[in-house]
């Protein structure tokens, strides 16, 4: 792994996407005395994977605040507080404790809003570390972002690089809806994690939004579209970037799974007909099957050929590296996959 | 205190819920015949009446203001009623009109009423977190306003019933969590699913009040929710209250309570309305006239709001997509 | 609705679903000694939809056990007898109670076995409530199969029909695994409930296995593929049977969702080329994806017109009748459904 | 009653916990560097180390046999070593070889011993409903074993504490809860998290017997925890114990602790093996030759299981298809 300098030669300044998203989330503090942070380790550690670091030194310990192992009591607490109109930032250490506490995600902070009639509305984050590809077995090491994804009511958003994470997470706290904002762990940019040269880059200094659910154009292509999220994206583009000037390698990054931009898709899919689908989530019922069906409700015939989906198998995460690393979308797989996809 | 005029307000109260009550119970079951479907008729779905349980919910919302906020359970119209949602949208909301609360998406477990900060939830004990992130809000807006989280005695054997009291006394906020005992969760009697005979007795485990309040007495209700709200209000932090009342009809409706047996009996016996009315009647509050005057105006109130819910329309069929987001 | 019969001509045995379930477990409980029923009002009471009707009478509190309203508490009781053994069929009254337990349901249940490598079994059932059409709106009435068949480590069964019910009943009992049993409250031949004709039907009095992970071709055709869950399936079949002579409607009725079985939907399709799917889980992030992914993942061109979806939009349940309809599967879209892929 | 044989066994069995935490906390370390890798090195993924909290463990599982089952944690080692768990297996484990407990599937927060009716899991307080379950399949084959859940003291504030203790309780079932405070739950102090100073009060929530047991003392730890077994084992049903000790090392390896200031140096000076050491010398049951002897052995053992587990191979990549499906 490269050695990440914090200051590019240009000069433009770099961040790590953890510093991005702290920093989005203390410009709004600052502009909005309404909002506030609520999770485990939040507080004094700064977050886990460094979400809420520095803040807890500038807004103390009434804002940034560190809460009992309770997650259905501060997550509801989070929902009371945004349906009188605060705007809670809630941190669920990771996605994987979604179990303890789905009952106030999913019946309560998704649903509020139609159930009122529109009457209720619950302007609210929640944020969760996702992902795998360090050992952390199969309790926490998930991304079940299609799991939230395929329950209507929510926004998902999974951005995979420090300018889409701050600009996502302003969008995220000053929209009017739940946003789920899912970061995986490996483009945090952690000091005590595996180096991504491409979790660490360039952000502004003024607060910007990324609008919820636009998917990028990461890398431009004409022979194969690859379409991935989150960390994934990082190994399509070395891929992509890897076959330059043999593949066209179109590299789609969702950004956001719900709502999902389908526009994109068929855009993409339009001029390629090649598809390959890369996501660490659990392959089935999930998102690679969602994006061929946007494609197949319109015209199965834009896909030209099988379409390759290099996704987490269906068994549960397994500890050792090699166990884990054999179920994991890896840069050689995504390259195989594109090959097949072009023999085909 | 508990003055005349306050006796007489509370026996109203309960007159109009209870009457509420048996006209929605009457339409319900109006036209679900002859092959009984649950799905069908004016009023769809599943429901919970709350006939029995008017002291709790005219006790305490006796204490309680607008900018107060309440979260009840799936068996909501005595804790509406008596908060003050307003009953034809309430009504309209029932029958899934587009007049409704909701304009027909939410239905009698999904009430709303933002002004009175009113909400209810089917999900067992999970609205208690959700007072509590209210209280929350006005904790730290520095408003004098609180949050009552209510559910029944089997949702205190629910993980969300404990994190909610944890926090809620770790973070003194001003709360109060009734629970209401109507000695049943369905068919499960509370002695074969809570290893304490009485509720309070948890308030150990947060280091906050408990009490419980037994007779189902509209008049002790009050008091014991006045000293746990004025505690509140004036930032003592929360308190868990337990209240005996009791079901006189199913869980929902529909129900032949087989399971009941000899204590449905029982049970009728302490309907306590008409044992409120002697007593007041005893004590010269109230007389035959007067109680004629206040059914037949609770009546009146009742019968216009079905109106009101019946001649409203329904909603647009293309409507389901509004109001995913906001 | 027709008025249904208990004893047909024929003289063999109709058995509602509701029933066919009890019966297979009183079977087995018969049987082994070492299966026991828990959940809230299984007791005295029968099931809120049934599906323990009579076991109270004939085995006892001590073998029907009435548990507190505490899922996390009574499905990880039903894990914790589980590896010690026993086989225990523990009832989520509402799938979409799912959110209090699902830690137990999905970190546990699911996932010791796979993390034990092998050294530990959950021999255990999970049976649920699922789906509506009676205006229990947004917290009563999901399906949310497609959320646990996305999860690995699970097997999922959705029967149709009282003799599905009954011999897949059986087969999760004695399935060394955990088996989620989901039955759609309309197959169920409630008296309380809309009367559907199909929720009642022949089943034979001794015990029975169908095999989990097997779909069935429930009507076969050759113009168009159908392919569906649990009460959908009765409405494809109504369907089916009234365009006979018009339309030759094959209806795949999946039975188990996970593991899918995929040689079924890839044998129809390649027969008809056409496809409608029929689901009443939320359409996204779901059955329907997974099935198109399915075909496309061997070859495109197997699908001869764009697919035709009739799914759950993405919208949260709505309460009022009128709403409520609008967005579930009905005859009427699926014969619309079966039209549009035929024109296309 | 303790004996000196008792005694000398507790203090056999610390020094040996210690030593293999200390020994893999160096294996863990040794070559995540220069830039520090989480997922690199012969032990990847978070390690969550039980340095400080041997007595709770020795003295526990002093009361236990095979046949008696427990849940532990996400810090498990010194409940697996105790109750029983095979040394080399569980470090194969731990170092992800096919050798290992689970064949590298499970990981240092995943441990399944069937044959000592152990396992852990990494999600706080739902182990405690399992263990509830281990003891529901004993009570109805009326076997006389227990089932021991152990949890943090972070852990009391989930609500699977509250659902599987009311669940013990009011089934009268052979439970043992064992809350370990060690004063934090990564970086949260009890104080502002759980609103009784002491966890033992909660038992009042499910008229069970509570008790906290100060001190670190493996004696006292052992004499409480035998109380509670008994009692269980005898079908007196379930008890609460919370009991004091000590983190002295961080949540995870790599945790720089930056949180706990002066409270550290603290800590680190109520390391309970040395002054357990202190006493023993003085009560003439130990000396210093016996001592190192002891450590001796400690270390051979854990070096032998490392040896073991380094020598064993890994799985093959294709095996993480097997053990979805029995
Ligand atoms: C988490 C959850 N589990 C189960 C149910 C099903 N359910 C609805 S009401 C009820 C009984 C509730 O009893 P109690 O809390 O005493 O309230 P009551 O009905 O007596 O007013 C149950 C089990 C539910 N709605 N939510
Ligand atoms: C439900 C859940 N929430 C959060 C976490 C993350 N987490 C792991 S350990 C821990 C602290 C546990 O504290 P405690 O129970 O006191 O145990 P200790 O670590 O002190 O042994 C937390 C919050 C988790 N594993 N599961
Ligand atoms: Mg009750
Ligand atoms: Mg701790």
């Amino acid at each position: 792994m490269t050695t990440i300098t914090l200051e590019s030669e240009s000069g433009t300044r770099r961040l790590t996407t953890a510093k991005a998203i702290s920093e989005a989330i203390a410009q709004e503090m600052r502009a909005n005395q309404e909002v506030f942070v609520m999770g485990e380790d939040v507080g004094a550690y700064g977050g886990i994977f460094g979400s809420t670091g520095g803040l807890f030194d500038e807004f103390g310990a009434s804002r940034i605040i560190d809460t009992p192992i309770s997650e259905t009591g501060f997550i509801g607490a989070g929902i009371g507080a945004a349906v009188e109109g605060m705007r809670p930032i809630v941190e669920l250490m990771f996605v994987d404790f979604f179990g303890v506490c789905m009952d106030q995600i999913y019946n309560h902070m998704a649903k509020i809003h139609y159930e009122s009639g529109g009457n209720v509305k619950v302007p609210m984050v929640l944020m969760m570390a996702a992902g795998g590809g360090y050992s952390d077995a199969a309790q926490h090491s998930q991304c079940l972002w299609a799991t939230f994804a395929h329950m209507p009511g929510l926004k998902v958003v999974v951005p995979s690089n420090p300018y889409d994470a701050k600009g996502l997470m302003i969008s995220a706290i000053r929209d009017d809806n739940p946003v789920l904002f899912m970061f995986h762990k490996g483009v945090m940019g952690l000091p005590w994690m595996a180096k991504n040269p491409r979790s660490i880059g360039p952000v502004p200094e003024d607060a910007y939004t990324v609008p919820i659910g636009k998917a990028a154009v990461a890398h431009t292509g004409s022979d194969v579209t690859v379409v991935s999220i989150s960390l994934s994206v990082q190994h399509c583009l070395d891929v992509a970037e890897a076959l330059e000037g043999k593949i066209s390698v179109e590299v789609l990054d969702l950004r956001t799974i719900a709502p999902l931009d389908r526009d994109a898709i068929l855009a993409s899919i339009s001029k390629t007909g090649r598809l390959v689908i890369v996501d660490e989530d659990y392959q089935s019922f999930g998102l690679s099957g969602e994006i061929v069906a946007t494609i197949t409700d319109k015209d199965p015939r834009l896909l030209k050929a099988p379409v390759q989906r290099v996704c987490h198998p269906d068994v549960p995460i397994p500890y050792s590296r090699v166990l884990e690393y054999s179920a994991l979308p890896t840069r050689e797989k995504i390259q195989a996959a594109i090959h097949a996809v072009m023999k085909a | 205190m508990v003055t005349d005029q306050m006796r007489l307000n509370f026996y109203k109260q309960m007159v109009r819920i209870r009457t509420y009550e048996e006209m929605i119970k009457r339409d319900y079951h109006a036209d679900k015949t002859p092959a009984w479907d649950i799905g069908a008729g004016l009023i769809p779905g599943e429901m919970h009446l709350s006939a029995g349980q008017e002291p709790v919910a005219v006790g305490l919302c006796a204490n309680l203001r607008n900018d107060d906020a309440m979260t009840a359970p799936h068996r909501p119209h005595h804790l509406a009623l008596a908060k003050g949602v307003d009953m034809k949208a309430m009504t309209a909301e029932i029958f899934g009109r587009a007049s409704g609360l909701s304009h027909g998406k939410g239905g009698h477990m999904h009430l709303f009423d933002p002004s009175q900060h009113f909400s209810c939830s089917g999900i067992i004990a999970e609205g208690l977190p959700v007072a509590v992130g209210q209280a929350m809000a006005f904790s730290r807006r520095k408003t004098d306003s609180v949050a009552v989280g209510v559910a029944g005695e089997g949702a205190t054997n629910q993980g969300a019933f404990h994190e909610a009291l944890n926090l809620a006394a770790e973070w003194k906020l001003p709360v109060v969590f009734v629970i209401e005992d109507n000695d049943w969760a369905i068919s499960v009697p509370k002695k074969v699913s809570t290893s304490v005979r009485d509720n309070s007795l948890r308030a150990a485990a947060y280091g906050i009040p408990g009490e419980r309040v037994e007779g189902n007495d509209v008049e002790k209700i009050y008091e014991a929710t006045k000293r746990a709200v004025d505690r509140a209000r004036a930032g003592g932090g929360p308190t868990l209250l337990e209240i005996h009342t009791v079901r006189l009809w199913g869980h929902f409706e529909g129900d032949a309570q087989a399971y009941r047996g000899t204590e449905l009996a029982e049970a009728e016996a302490k309907d306590p309305i008409p044992l409120y009315e002697a007593k007041l009647i005893t004590a010269g509050i109230l007389n035959e006239t007067l109680v004629a005057a206040i059914k037949l105006e609770s009546s009146n109130e009742v019968e216009a709001a079905i109106t009101f819910a019946k001649n409203s329309p329904e909603p647009l069929a293309s409507d389901v997509y509004l109001h995913v987001f906001a």
